[in-house]
């Protein structure tokens, strides 16, 4: 009743792997959010941004699981960014400090934009 | 339509609202709504009831999580209670786990939590980080508890 | 993180979420807007979340004016029972005045209305009209009870 | 703390007066309302809009002002819409029979509209 699931899906624009989250980021979202970077790994991705569709309800246990994927990210040398958190959760993400590891843009356009300027480069 | 009776002060008790949740995760979701309607009411500024609505959600959960040891039969009690200075709300659990000073006081560290297993421990902080005042007490029925203040700025 | 324990049945007792409020107007909103972001968040469409926030509030209300004889000292208590079938919501006041049956049957006519000095006793019948079920009793506490009952259609 | 004040104004548009509410339409209204009732009426209105702006809170005291007021404004030989309702209040004002009374009317300039045709053909 009161647990929203999580929405999880992922997609590709020219080379930049994208992680759609739509719902609650709590400690359910766990597995949806490790299989859904797992998968995107699997193919290939170097470049992921993790996009928030309307989630307004993202708590600590969501930020661990967030910091779970950039310790992976580091490790497999990917890049990682985050688009489409609300002010609120921006000032969060940077008082924890996880703009340190993942450049966070506004809206998912940006953020595609400044990773294919990587691709590009590379 | 009788006289609505409205008295012109009132005491703190008179103020009070109690809410009874269930320990189980998700019902944390419904004191934070409360919590926000009740700071919208009263006039906060949309970045201090977003901000009130993260602390209040982290402390349920862990009145649910670690002092109820998610055991559903126990309630977690939120008390709200209002005044022209502000809002203080109240989180007590039924102290199945007592909360450890030590705990209340660590300042996470980002670089250290990437090398770490356990990648949480952030909830306290952010509470402290994100109201006007956070005390840590016994309640009267033994649990713990959490206070924290948020203050109307005018 | 310590797995979830999120069981995959539960009893009605641990859906339960009690709300306790002071027998002052102004509060029912506070029972409102509860019950607005329960129902919310249970998926109910946005007219039937408004009709509940109106038959909560008329209830809260009749509970503080009526019932309470708007003693502060005295509460109202407002419990929320959610299930996959919908949304239950009982309002108990103290009982220092008896609802009487007579007053929960009541048709308002809108004609009659104007010729009469009376314009309200309106509250009971929207209730009726706007929920899928509604029940009056005797509250535990002694105190009157009303049970609205709105159904989750899927 | 927790009673909202109601906002209550009055304005003439070219011989339709207009009442606006902002904020919760209670019993704590009642002065208010009334008020600027007797006020345009002393000013002379025979075309009245009462225009809800925002009010997401009105209540049976507060539909039980309304009926008040359109007691009144029977009584006098007055003409009275009502605008800015949401669907919501718009199907309570319809349950309760008030739409018989007063027209109503989703915008202002629509209530307007129809009351100056009236005024017009006067
Ligand atoms: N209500 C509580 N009862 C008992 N222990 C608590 C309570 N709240 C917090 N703690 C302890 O404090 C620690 C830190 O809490 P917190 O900062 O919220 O991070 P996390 O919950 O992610 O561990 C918890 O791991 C727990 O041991
Ligand atoms: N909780 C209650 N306790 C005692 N009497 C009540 C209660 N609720 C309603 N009543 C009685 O029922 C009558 C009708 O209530 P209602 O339809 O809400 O209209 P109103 O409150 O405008 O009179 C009230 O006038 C009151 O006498």
């Amino acid at each position: 009743m009161i647990d929203d699931e999580l929405k999880v899906g992922t997609r590709q624009r020219d080379g930049v792997w994208i992680i759609d989250l739509e719902g609650d980021v709590t400690t359910f979202a766990e597995d949806a959010i490790t299989s859904a970077y797992e998968k995107v790994t699997g193919e290939g991705a170097k470049y992921i941004v993790i996009n928030s569709r309307q989630s307004d309800y993202i708590n600590s246990a969501g930020i661990a699981i967030l910091i779970g994927v950039v310790t992976e990210v580091n490790r497999q040398g990917q890049k990682l960014a985050i688009s489409g958190l609300s002010a609120h959760f921006q000032k969060i993400f940077r008082m924890v400090g996880l703009a340190q590891y993942a450049d966070i843009y506004a809206g998912e356009d940006e953020a595609v934009a400044a990773l294919q300027k990587l691709v590009q480069a590379a | 339509m009788p006289d609505p009776q409205r008295p012109s002060t009132l005491g703190d008790e008179e103020r009070v609202i109690e809410l009874h949740l269930p320990s189980r995760l998700g019902y944390e979701k419904v004191a934070m709504d409360t919590a926000s309607a009740m700071a919208k009411r009263m006039g906060f500024p949309l970045d201090r009831v977003d901000s009130l609505r993260t602390a209040v959600s982290e402390a349920v959960t862990n009145a649910i999580e670690h002092g109820n040891q998610h055991d559903s039969a126990m309630k977690v009690v939120v008390v709200f209670t209002g005044s022209d200075d502000g809002l203080i709300v109240d989180v007590a659990d039924q102290g199945r786990k007592r909360l450890d000073e030590a705990a209340t006081e660590r300042l996470p560290n980002i670089q250290q939590v990437l090398q770490s297993d356990d990648k949480g421990g952030w909830g306290i902080w952010l509470i402290k980080e994100l109201m006007d005042e956070v005390q840590f007490s016994v309640a009267p029925t033994g649990g713990n508890q959490l206070r924290m203040v948020i203050h109307l700025d005018r």
